[in-house]
């Protein structure tokens, strides 16, 4: 009997019988082998093998080809391991059906409309084991730069690939890497922005808990190509697994001078330190994650000076967010024009999104920048289910909108989405059926906001207080056309004036859930008290 | 030192390269109302009053802190912008208890004045009346939470000219409010010099002497001024 | 947002303009300063019937019909809610008189205890002398309302006339353009401000 | 200072700051060559340590670090994560994530808040020793209506399989 078998345990996977499944089934093997030395039989405990919704999950891997396994329960787990236990020995994996499990199709077009570069290994490899990431080619463009010694012709190769920011603001990637690059002074900083706090993604906690030396590598050639020698990976303590993992994968790369001083026998020096966050969204703004990074409380301050001009410790400082720099290694692998080709004329390559809310199939996905929004969550992710219809797909958190039913043929990039009033955002995708109200989607988003504002500027400190009031006296249905009305021109005067991006990005979903959706606040509405007198003649 | 020229409310102006817009503005005579800002201490454009409009660009800007520019052209006081100033000014109101009639700084007070200057007769958001504290730990001085906007004056002057350190913004969002220490009562607070500088630049009745009642606080912020000068250029006016 | 502005024409010469005073939760200061109008009450007297007026009527009842009506107070219990709606059904210019009106102001720092029972639990137990009694007397002592509310945040509002009290100058130049068919512009620290 | 004589200083009861107060600090002190920039991460292994941040961790703290006390307090108040009282037994968390919010998880808070609180009806079974809590998302949507209890996911609750768990653990 060969063959590898494949058990989730990314935190999704992991709480609802994945890690009890590894350990049973690697009792099983560690037993079969000890009786059959020439057993070719391999568990790997691997990240994010996709629908994260069907999990707990299993993959068989064997000379028959790839079979995915779902739905299995903690208590189905025993019966699992029992019958991998009563497996005669020649018999083929390819045959064998795990019991309590359900056969999940890979041919369906969840899989097979997928692009994985980002995600390449994620699901593959052990996330803890960097001989197989470097099996799988990790380190390789690091190693490749290194050696032909030209930092700006990977910069020109950045910018030429089209890669633009996937935190979100979908600036281009080439154009802050030259702009750090042209900084001078002899100390630089490269920062990875792992405070994914969006209400609904996890697409970077996928890549950090699967993956994470893909994420390690990314940074080492940013830093190499801006002339960093220091490094921040920022990254929030709700994650503590993917926390866990970077530990590891560091402390590895360390001892194998992938990190470190003289990186792969050259003189590149790179000291990457990991920053736990304690609890605040807005440390993903980047001014405030630059004064966490420092020890200080996490409010933004002024643009400009950019960080590239003044970052952590006052140094010019690059910040891309996780996928982003995970981005560069197979970027680099298929060259800037195929990786440009791939995407759109504006939105090179690739984008992952966490697809989740009232969609049949859930879970973590890549395609190529461009894809209608209609193929991910209809034709990839099933449609709502229970016989219920889609009304709007949110994008972009808090701080982005919602595009609703008749302009799902719109394609996700960065332009197409802003047109519509939301954000492509970091890839938080949350679909809601015909039964969501919108005014309760906006007023979940405020009260978010408000929870999460920093304090330091009045229009956000208290405007997202106002806001959420008179948002919850729409949903009580005390609201009038006054109230209405302040609430569009409250949403217009934070937006305006806040100092930041959570601030100024707060009245995105009540904006364009007024803008698509104005029905369900008008219906909320109660009916004009009585006039006053009219004037005495 | 280059000059720049631009231009704020229809007046053509030159001033030194560096000079921030608030500063050409006052210069001119021209008005911007501010409240976080104060002369002499590091500016946090934080209370987003002195926004401006510039000509090329839909972002409002904090006169503040942005740096004139040449061939610039500013509007301080365009309808969009007093409607802001006033909304600002009623979020302040409505999100601590401002009672003037029983202030310590009834008749003095930066924000008291500023509902004037911007026409703000009433406020069109609804007040909140939080519970708040009020501290008379201190053998001097006394600080009403309730009256407090966090502009972040006092700790920045305890912190950039006093050199104590003694205050600090703690918590967040709407639950923000001036700490002294551990959050501790001020007297408990050995840090503390006594020296009343935060009770002087305080813009409302937050921070005051325990001998005033209301309408007797004065504060002078020009003193801070005068100090801070002489400070860096060893130059006294007595 | 914008703020509201009243009608713009008031009464004609043709007729006397029917004027109401009310007072609400406030400590009547405003109206002490409505009478400090000294000589000027005269003038008013040939220009303005009071209808209606803690300090210059006799009516019980709110009157229908009424021109202008100064609202002295926050609102803060029962009685005060009733009889505001009433002002707003009869009258025509509802102004906002003096700082309780416009921000709750004295009367509203009770809602920093957040309702009416932790007020009244707080009066009549906790700082009682002896033994303290929660008033109970249906019918006779109206029930508090659970947070003492500004006027305008109840109906609408034509006019706002800050101070605590405004001053007697200030109501002038509040009521002397009603009065005569035109419409106050109230700005500047001598007319709006608060305290 | 301190000249009014009512006030208690609360150093009086802490320990006094300085090497050897909190020694099981050192190592996270020293790797963070006790710089001022190593504070939130200082912090975070204190609360670990310790289940909460006392004063007299917080003196110590700033004490090593060369920080003003406020600086400390403002900082460690900002976040979340950071507590300053002491952890119950057990500690149950409602997500309240986008996706949770969509599946019901106001009411699932709602009904907890409820029960829990002091007269709540699970009240004199011992609700005091379970502290409820909210987090935004852990990024485990698939779950969703989703509660942490005591570090361990419970996907797809109900109000009243909640409470029947949270039972479960006071026995």
């Amino acid at each position: 009997m060969s063959g590898i078998l494949r058990v989730c345990t990314a935190a999704g996977c992991a709480g609802c019988g994945g890690s009890a499944l590894r350990e049973q089934l690697g009792a099983v093997i560690a037993a079969a082998t000890t009786g059959d030395p020439a057993s070719g039989l391999a568990l790997k405990g691997v990240g994010c093998l996709g629908p994260c919704g069907e999990g707990a999950l299993l993959e068989l891997e064997s000379a028959s080809g790839r079979r995915l396994f779902g739905g299995i329960t903690p208590e189905g787990v025993a019966a699992v391991a029992a019958s991998l236990a009563n497996l005669s020995p020649g018999t083929d994996l390819g045959t064998w059906a795990p019991p309590a499990a359900r056969p999940i199709d890979l041919e369906q077009p969840f899989f097979r409309l997928q692009k994985r570069l980002v995600l390449e290994h994620c699901g593959r490899i052990d996330p803890e084991s960097l001989a197989e990431a470097l099996a799988a080619g990790s380190y390789g463009q690091l190693r490749r730069v290194l050696q032909e010694n030209r930092p700006e012709a990977v910069i020109e190769q950045v910018r030429r690939s089209g890669l633009r920011g996937r935190g979100g603001g979908g600036y281009p990637t080439g154009l802050k890497w030259a702009t750090v690059a042209r900084m001078p002074g002899p100390e630089k900083v490269v920062v990875c922005n792992a405070d994914e706090g969006d209400p609904g993604a996890f697409m970077d906690r996928s890549v950090l808990e699967g993956d994470p030396h893909r994420l390690l590598e990314g940074m080492a050639i940013a830093a190499w190509a801006v002339g960093a020698s220091r490094g921040f990976i920022y990254v929030r303590a709700e994650y503590p697994m993917a926390i866990a993992h970077l530990r590891t994968a560091i402390a590895q790369a360390e001892d194998q001078g992938l990190l470190g001083a003289a990186i792969a026998g050259s003189a590149f020096g790179f000291q990457l330190e990991l920053r736990v966050g304690a609890g605040a969204f807005v440390c993903g703004e980047e001014t405030a994650l630059i004064h966490s990074i420092e020890g200080q409380r996490g409010v933004p301050r002024p643009r400009p000076p950019y960080p590239a001009e003044v970052g952590v410790f006052g140094l010019p400082t690059l910040i891309n967010n996780v996928e982003t720099f995970a981005s560069v290694p197979p970027l680099l692998a298929i060259g800037a024009e195929a990786y440009a080709a791939i995407g759109t004329t504006n939105s090179g390559g690739t984008k992952v999104f966490s697809l989740t809310g009232d969609v049949r199939l859930a879970g973590v996905l890549e395609v190529p920048m461009g894809t209608p929004i209609a193929t991910i969550v209809e034709t990839m992710g099933g449609g709502a289910p229970d016989g219920h219809a889609i009304k709007a797909v949110q994008t972009g958190g808090p701080s982005g909108g919602c595009v609703p039913a008749n302009r799902l043929d719109t394609p996700v990039d960065y332009e197409s989405l802003q047109e519509l009033g939301s954000i492509m955002g970091s890839g938080g995708m949350v679909v809601m059926d015909d039964s969501t109200s919108m005014v309760d989607v906006a007023c979940f988003f405020m009260a978010f906001c408000r929870e999460e504002s920093c304090g330091k500027c009045i229009p956000c400190r208290s405007g997202t207080v106002q806001l959420h009031l008179l948002l919850q006296k729409h949903l009580a249905g005390e609201a009038d056309a006054a109230d209405l009305a302040q609430l569009e021109s409250l949403c217009h005067m934070v937006k305006d004036t806040s100092l930041c991006g959570l601030g100024q990005s707060a009245p995105k979903p009540v904006l364009s859930t007024l803008r698509h959706f104005r029905g369900d606040y008008l219906a909320l509405l109660r009916p004009e008290p009585e006039a006053t007198p009219e004037p005495v003649p | 030192m280059s000059v720049r020229t631009l231009r704020i409310d229809g007046r053509d102006l030159a001033v030194p390269e560096g000079t921030t817009l608030l500063q050409a503005a006052r210069e001119a005579g021209i008005a911007i109302p501010t409240l976080c800002h104060l002369e002499g201490l590091s500016p946090v454009a934080a209370c987003r009053l002195c926004l401006v409009e510039i000509e090329g660009t839909d972002k409002l800007l904090p006169a503040c802190i942005t740096p004139a520019s040449e061939g610039m052209v500013v509007q301080t006081a365009t309808p969009r912008l007093q409607d802001i100033r006033r909304t600002v000014v009623e979020l302040l109101f409505t999100e601590g208890n401002h009672v003037c009639a029983i202030c310590v700084a009834n008749g003095h007070c930066e924000l008291q004045d500023l509902a004037v200057t911007t026409g703000m007769d009433h406020s069109r958001l609804p007040y909140r009346f939080p519970a708040r504290r009020v501290d008379l730990s201190h053998p001097f001085f006394g600080l009403d939470h309730n009256r407090c906007i966090l502009c972040t004056r006092c700790v920045r002057v305890c912190d950039e000219v006093e050199g104590a350190h003694v205050w600090d913004v703690g918590w967040r969002g709407e639950h923000c409010r001036i700490i002294a220490g551990l959050d501790e009562p001020w007297g408990a607070v050995d840090a503390c010099t006594n020296c009343g500088k935060c009770v002087q630049v305080c813009p409302t009745g937050a921070l005051f002497h325990k001998g005033d009642t209301t309408a007797e606080k004065h504060d002078e912020p020009a003193q801070l001024q005068a100090l801070v000068h002489a400070r860096h250029h060893q130059q006294w006016n007595p | 947002m914008s703020s509201g502005t009243g009608p713009s024409s008031s009464a004609t010469s043709s007729r006397k303009v029917r004027l109401a005073t009310v007072w609400l939760a406030g400590c009547s200061g405003c109206h002490m300063s409505f009478l400090d109008l000294d000589e000027w009450l005269l003038e008013l007297a040939e220009l303005a019937e009071i209808v209606y007026s803690p300090v210059g009527s006799d009516v019980k009842t709110y009157p229908e019909g009424v021109d202008v009506c100064l609202v002295e107070g926050g609102v803060a219990n029962a009685d005060n809610l009733e009889l505001l709606h009433q002002v707003r059904t009869r009258t025509r210019v509802l102004i906002s008189f003096g700082d309780c009106a416009i921000t709750a102001n004295i009367p509203g720092m009770r809602n920093m205890l957040h309702g009416a029972d932790p007020v009244l639990r707080k009066a009549y137990l906790e700082l009682a002398d002896g033994s303290g009694q929660l008033p109970h007397a249906p019918g006779i002592v109206p029930e508090l309302l659970e947070r003492v509310l500004p006027v305008h945040e109840l109906v609408p509002v034509e006019l706002y006339l800050p101070g605590c009290p405004p001053s007697a100058a200030r109501i002038r130049a509040a009521l002397e353009p009603l009065l005569q068919g035109g419409w106050p512009e109230l700005s500047g620290a001598d007319l709006i401000r608060f305290g | 200072m301190a000249t009014d004589h009512s006030i208690v200083s609360s150093r009086e009861a802490s320990s006094q700051p300085g090497s050897g107060a909190f020694p099981e600090l050192e190592p996270v002190l020293r790797r963070q060559g006790h710089r001022p920039d190593g504070l939130i991460e200082v912090l975070n292994r204190a609360q670990e340590l310790h289940g909460q941040l006392t004063p007299a961790l917080l003196r110590h703290v700033a004490a090593a670090l060369r920080l003003p006390l406020s600086r400390v307090q403002g900082t460690a108040s900002f976040y979340h994560l950071f507590r300053f009282k002491p952890p119950a037994a057990h500690r149950c968390v409602v997500c309240t994530g986008t996706a949770c919010h969509v599946k019901g998880a106001d009411a699932l808070l709602r009904a907890l808040e409820r029960e829990l609180a002091p007269g709540g009806a699970t009240e004199a079974a011992g609700a005091e020793a379970i502290e409820l809590g909210t987090v935004r998302c852990v990024g485990t949507c698939g779950g969703a209506p989703l509660v942490v209890v005591d570090e361990q996911v419970w996907n797809h609750q109900t109000p009243a399989s909640v409470l029947a768990g949270l039972r479960g653990l006071r026995r």
